[in-house]
């Protein structure tokens, strides 16, 4: 054991002391306005609930938990035991790096204006991300501390690039891990997030759209339209194209299911795969992680509502029955035609069901939502058996099966359920302040284009990731370290003793 | 010396262990083991993998015991450990050379 | 593998395709009045705070919790491992399906008018269920979402019945459980809860009394006397006795534990039950799931309150204590009695004491909530050790000695705790506002009478039942398969590979 | 198995009885007036809001979530099999017993003034805390119902002793934890606790300075002054030397680190420690508790803040970031210095992290709490393995080298973080209304009296406690009972069978 | 008789399985076990404790055949077992005196 | 060729593998096992039940040599299991008739 090491650890720190001189919570350097006050400000102060912010934060923990503990559970449990904590390792890794580079520069590249595509870096550091800063809900006047919506994002960019390693589980070298994450945090993750979800807020257009109405003549009249015109126009691109997904359907389920089946393929199969068993080392550990993504998934469903208000409670219904139904239909899909109804099955309908009303979980009504749950789970199914057994991918934990193919469901899904006549809410119009009118097709054709932009986008930017991966570190480490497991050897240790 | 080594199913070691101290053979080891023969396995089914799984649990007994015991011994594993249906198992007699316990050096007889 | 069975699977689509036609959601449609509402048009209109519905959002999902994976690991845990996913495979069923038939007629069922036994049907689909509708509490002028009230009685539905698979486990066929569970929460479930919990609500009886107290003259006075007399018999079976159950302690678990005892009489002993071993396999399991139940039980007892203020804080302290004296208390008599303190009794204990102070939780006084506590351990203690060894059931997981004991214990205590004499709240009375007087005898009897009801009812229906079952698919799997396990026979699956 | 000891068990019964004829939550009969209500009562009445109650009431149990199944977990993975139900057994155990102390006399000790070293039994058996009575928040005019105070704090309470287990693990009778617990928390845990967090609250501050501001003359404003100074000593000695812990630094880590580097001395090095492998006997379930620990974790720091605003956001986000930063911290530093990034390793970094930011969690910047991250984990890393290889002490479970020296570094860096300069809060005068003007020397100067009594106090405490202790019952077991494991011996089970 | 106990590398079991049966042995009993020898293991680091692990995981193979079948089933086992590399195991040919199969009361030849 | 077979406790196997490489043997297979025999074993109480497990965990360690080392071997081990305590186990001695070492395919005591 050597200690020169230890000098190199100093580097770190250091970069990261520059950043740390930004007086980035003082209240005074702090900018009177960004982007969603500025516009608040035009109307009334927009209010914060205690119970939102209760709501909020315990959303945010349930997302957490979803990633650590519910995703080691979920996905380590399938893996061989000489494997297992190479799966904790690369989840845990992801969430602390994602957190960090949350806060360095994820939060502004997402959630600032800038272009359609990608935000800034004007909140970098979370400068100007005060106590006092506030951002908007989808509710006209309703606002949360910004801390609470850093936060509660966060947990998102943290959990969704660790749904990939499913994919490419029990033969990808943690270095190359290590390297995949930022890069594919930066390149896909923010952009897409930033697409499908950033827009002015509700204040914003109320305000411009009032300002419309109240303008006095003409001239006015055109300057206050071009001003709520420009309110609109800042927005995500897919948020532009009239796409909707409640709490991220497209960003993460989409996303991480295209990027999963890119990379197994890339990474090659697993040794073995097709001759020998690769049993699930504990069914156990996988349904108590399939059981903590459940609960943990109302943090991310109900609250993508970002208040504690009825319309959480149809999120958290949706997302029961959903889930319910889900579970039950891959019961008994499997039951006809396997012969017998097992625990994985009924697991992989649970995650199933979540995945696809996670667009449309504040959009559908409750009988829509059991509708998609029975639905979506046999097409999962036919991917993850049929389907991948046919064309030869070793998808290893079924995340394109699961997540990418549920996620596609549930996106396109969401134009149909939105629909009042089907018991959906609609789509509320803030430049009218009601509902707006609904067309199926019209909606169904913008849920596309944001499924077939995401996929592309996921699709193509995970391959020139990881194709640079595989030059500057390789993806696989040797046959022999494979076969004894990465446990072992990357990391020295072994998941169990007696 | 002789070395009585019996595969059998799992569920029958209370019954195979009572029957030994029956007939007074009060030492034995057990190993879990998995067996394959003419007994079919099943088929385990993890999402779209489907596994033949062609090794069943069984466990192996050993008993180590003075020649002249070792009939009895095998009557009393074979009786005991029945069930009349496939993958009962097996019992083999091997030959030990000498024997020791390891507490007090006796060899032989009397290490058993 | 065979598709062509995937024809079968559309029928079950279609059935519920027409009930999504319903506009369940669309604002139009909805019933502008329920019960609940129209009897709270009489007074003020209730508020809803955003404090109270995070926190019953919360509460739902550790209701959730308990079940999965709280119970998937208490339960599982005691189990060989087996047999360990037929368990998880029958909660994860049981919740579920109960949170379909839950949507399509069970809250209906439970939650609406009609005969002080059951419920209607005119809440079925959640018909009339809007976002705008709400339920009461137990304080006037102050309601919740209908739909958060809808979520969070749904999570107490879905656990119940699971709390029966503890009593059979080991031993029963798969098929028996899939027709059990439909059955026993529509005909002994849901009328349980609608006789103890369904009543007007605190706005509609305290607008009546008012009514009562503002009319000018004789005949005025009669008419509203009447209308009052209308609303107070608006309410189930036993919540008219007078018995009362903060969290549902003869709902829940003397209606699971009686059944669970019918059942394990009527399924029959496990194969080598007295004779071999049955050891658990994982008692770390077990543990980990008593302690998920426990954290869980908050939102079961705290979150019955309704609302976020000191009463539920009394219900969290009082849930909290009764649970460490019962754990202590059942620590140290095993110690006496067996010579060791072992950690299964320990979460025996902490098990024991949760369902004991289900019933009082919100009624009693903290000391009174410890001094249960250490009195509902022994006599647990005495029916899972000695009286179960004596007349030889196999209560495999000790359903009864533990749900169906303690919550008689539970109770019975209730109708003694609730005294303010003994630091208990007294009971509210709406007509007059103030605490009521109260009497021992009165309440202990009355809540006898819910206790010898919940007792007949589950009983006899539980047997009926099963009955019914054991005629059309039989009970229990053939010797073999039970010695092999469940697991690998039924799912084909097994828990664990190395 | 005999019942002739039955009787003995009706003695605590009861002793117990007594106490609950106290009518403690009987409304009549609570003082209308306790510290805290006496002081506000002077200012206007504070308000309690409901979101902060949610917010506390998820907070508690968050914290319970720690302790069980998180502690649980952790500290359970790292044992080998044979101990594992010891361990279970005794966190279990432990938490049991403080909450019955808490509400017998451990929440009067800590909570009530009297000294600045210990409060009195003014509030024993929770005497005078009814479902009117209020605690103070860090807000000016906001309030918490009392009982939601006592039970957040009851959790603390509960866990800290807890964390002590892990240094002495695997080798220590489980008569004297028995007995260990409730005189550590008698003599160590609530006079600390009451040192560093009793104070009168900022309504008393308020209203007292208000008063003085508003003498008319010389001999008003004198006797308003010394009222005010009498307010401001109404504080633990700890809190009145300035030193800041905002989620329990010294109280949690620093008290329980110290104890365990005292208790693994005195208790002895395990058999066969530095020559056999005692290796872990599931990674799995350490990784799990260290999740769990940390989605827990939340409750404690940013629900220390008693209220669910911005406030409680911030220390969210700097609890997610220090963590996020020491775990990747201690993974290079592992990767660079012993060759090959751990999970054991990651899972440390996590732990440590929370640690670290503990104190500081409300008071630091965000970029302040990510340099924290990274600096806290070399720091453990090298205690835990240099450091504790050299001087040979078996502190099992690192105790010391991750709770002791990590609240070591969050303790005095927090006088560092919270300088509004780097980004932090400053601290808040009540007396002014304004953040108090600082000054890094003092503050750190104060927190190294904070630290230093800390370590003092538990240090001697704990030595007494476990001299006593081994007189008594003695500490270990008997060499056979240590080889052959704890599980059988001592508690009669095994935790695993196939 | 004889039993041939042969330790392989856990992953070789399948090959092992197959070449029996290819040459018409159709019964086997596996053990897991743990073996020490040339084959070096590796360094498992616990926080502060480094263990060098000197115990690998290995399969134990026992196949009880007639005294003229061994010579091939040595050879299966040789040709299908082998990496190449250190540790690929050992075989071992011990004696067996007397064999029954339980279900039947079959002895010796019959037995397997 | 002999196989020297010892059942012992848990904990001895650290010292009598050192025992035996101190005596020039370089390869051992391990294996978890199940003993029962003159030492008790334990009550188990798992709520209402009560368990007598008579059957403790032990290690067989098996070690192929040559006929010459075989009172070498045996008495190492002796001295290295032993605690003096009732349960420590016995040494079986069993011959072998051949040696294969699967990666060189060598023979007998080159194979060892
Ligand atoms: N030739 C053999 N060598 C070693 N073990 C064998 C052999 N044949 C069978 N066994 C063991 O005996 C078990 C039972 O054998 P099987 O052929 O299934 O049934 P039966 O004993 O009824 O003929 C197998 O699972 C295996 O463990
Ligand atoms: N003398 C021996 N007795 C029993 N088993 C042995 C002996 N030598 C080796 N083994 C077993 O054979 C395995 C492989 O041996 P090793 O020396 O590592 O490689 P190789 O077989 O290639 O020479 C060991 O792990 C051990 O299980
Ligand atoms: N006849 C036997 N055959 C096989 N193994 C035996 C026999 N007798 C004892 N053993 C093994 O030796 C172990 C120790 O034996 P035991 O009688 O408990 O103590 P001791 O060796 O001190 O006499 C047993 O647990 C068992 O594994």
């Amino acid at each position: 054991m050597t200690f020169k090491t230890w000098s190199r650890v100093g580097l770190p720190a250091l970069l990261l002391a520059t950043a740390f001189a930004l007086p980035v919570l003082a209240q005074t350097a702090a900018p009177a306005a960004d982007a969603t006050t500025t516009a608040a400000a035009a109307a009334a102060a927009p209010t914060v609930n205690k119970g939102d912010v209760a709501w909020m934060l315990t959303s945010s923990l349930l997302v957490l938990m979803m990633a650590v503990p519910g995703l080691f559970l979920f996905y380590g449990g399938l893996l061989r035991a000489k494997n297992m904590l190479s799966m904790l390792m690369q989840v845990g890794y992801c969430v602390a790096i994602v957190g960090i580079i949350w806060v360095l520069y994820g939060y502004s590249l997402a959630f600032t204006g800038g272009s359609p595509f990608i935000g800034g870096f004007s909140k970098a550091f979370l400068s100007g991300v005060t106590l006092e800063s506030l951002a908007a809900t989808f509710s006209v006047g309703v606002a949360i501390p910004e801390l609470v919506y850093v936060a509660f994002q966060m947990t998102f960019a943290m959990i969704t690039p660790a749904l990939i390693f499913g994919a490419f589980a029990e033969r990808t070298k943690f270095t190359a891990v290590v390297l995949f994450v930022p890069l594919w945090v930066t390149f896909v993750y923010f952009p897409v997030a930033h697409m499908v979800w950033y827009w002015a807020g509700p204040d914003a257009i109320d305000a411009a759209a009032k300002a419309v109405a109240a303008a006095a003549d003409g001239a006015a009249k055109t300057a206050a339209q071009a001003a709520l015109d420009g309110v609109l126009a800042d927005a995500g691109y897919i948020f532009s194209l009239g796409a909707i997904d409640f709490a991220g359907g497209t960003v993460v389920h989409i996303n991480a299911g295209i990027a999963g089946l890119v990379a197994c393929i890339m990474v090659g199969k697993r040794l073995g795969y097709g001759k020998e068993a690769l049993s699930p080392h504990s069914l156990t550990l996988t349904m108590v992680g399939a059981a903590l993504l459940w609960v943990g998934w109302f943090g991310f469903n109900a609250g993508s509502n970002l208040e504690a208000n009825a319309v959480t409670s149809l999120a958290m219904m949706n997302t029961f029955i959903a889930t319910c139904a889900a579970a039950i239909s891959w019961m008994f899909v499997e039951w006809l035609v396997k012969g017998k109804p097992s625990m994985l099955g009924l697991a992989s309908g649970i995650v199933a069901g979540l995945v696809a009303v996670t667009p449309p979980s504040g959009f559908a009504g409750i009988m829509g939502s059991l509708v998609l749950g029975l639905v979506v789970s046999p097409i999962c199914f036919i991917f993850c058996t049929a389907i991948k057994n046919a064309l030869g991918y070793d998808d290893a934990l079924d995340v394109f099966g699961v997540h990418g193919v549920g996620g596609i469901v549930g996106a396109i899904a969401t134009g149909i359920l939105v629909s009042p006549a089907l018991g959906g809410t609609g789509i509320f119009d803030y430049t009218t302040g009601a509902v707006a009118s609904y067309d199926m097709a019209t909606q169904v054709i913008a849920q596309l284009k944001g499924v077939g932009i995401t996929v592309v986008w996921s699709g193509v930017g995970t391959a020139v990731i990881l194709f640079i991966i595989s030059v500057v570190v390789g993806l696989r480490p040797t046959t022999d370290v494979e076969r004894e497991g990465l446990d072992i050897n990357e990391h020295g240790e072994r998941a169990y003793h007696s | 010396m002789k070395i009585v080594m019996a595969i059998i199913k799992p569920f029958k070691l209370e019954e195979v262990r009572d029957a030994l101290t029956g007939i007074g053979v009060h030492g034995l080891t057990v190993t879990e083991v998995k067996g394959y023969g003419r007994q079919k396995g099943h088929t385990e089914i993890y999402r779209g993998a489907e596994y033949a799984v062609s090794f069943l649990p069984k466990l192996k007994i050993e008993v180590a015991v003075s020649a002249d015991q070792v009939s009895k011994v095998v009557e009393a594993i074979t009786a005991s450990a029945k069930t009349g249906q496939i993958g009962d198992g097996k019992i083999f007699v091997l030959p030990i050379e000498h024997a020791v316990r390891i507490r007090t050096g006796e060899t032989d007889a009397d290490a058993l």
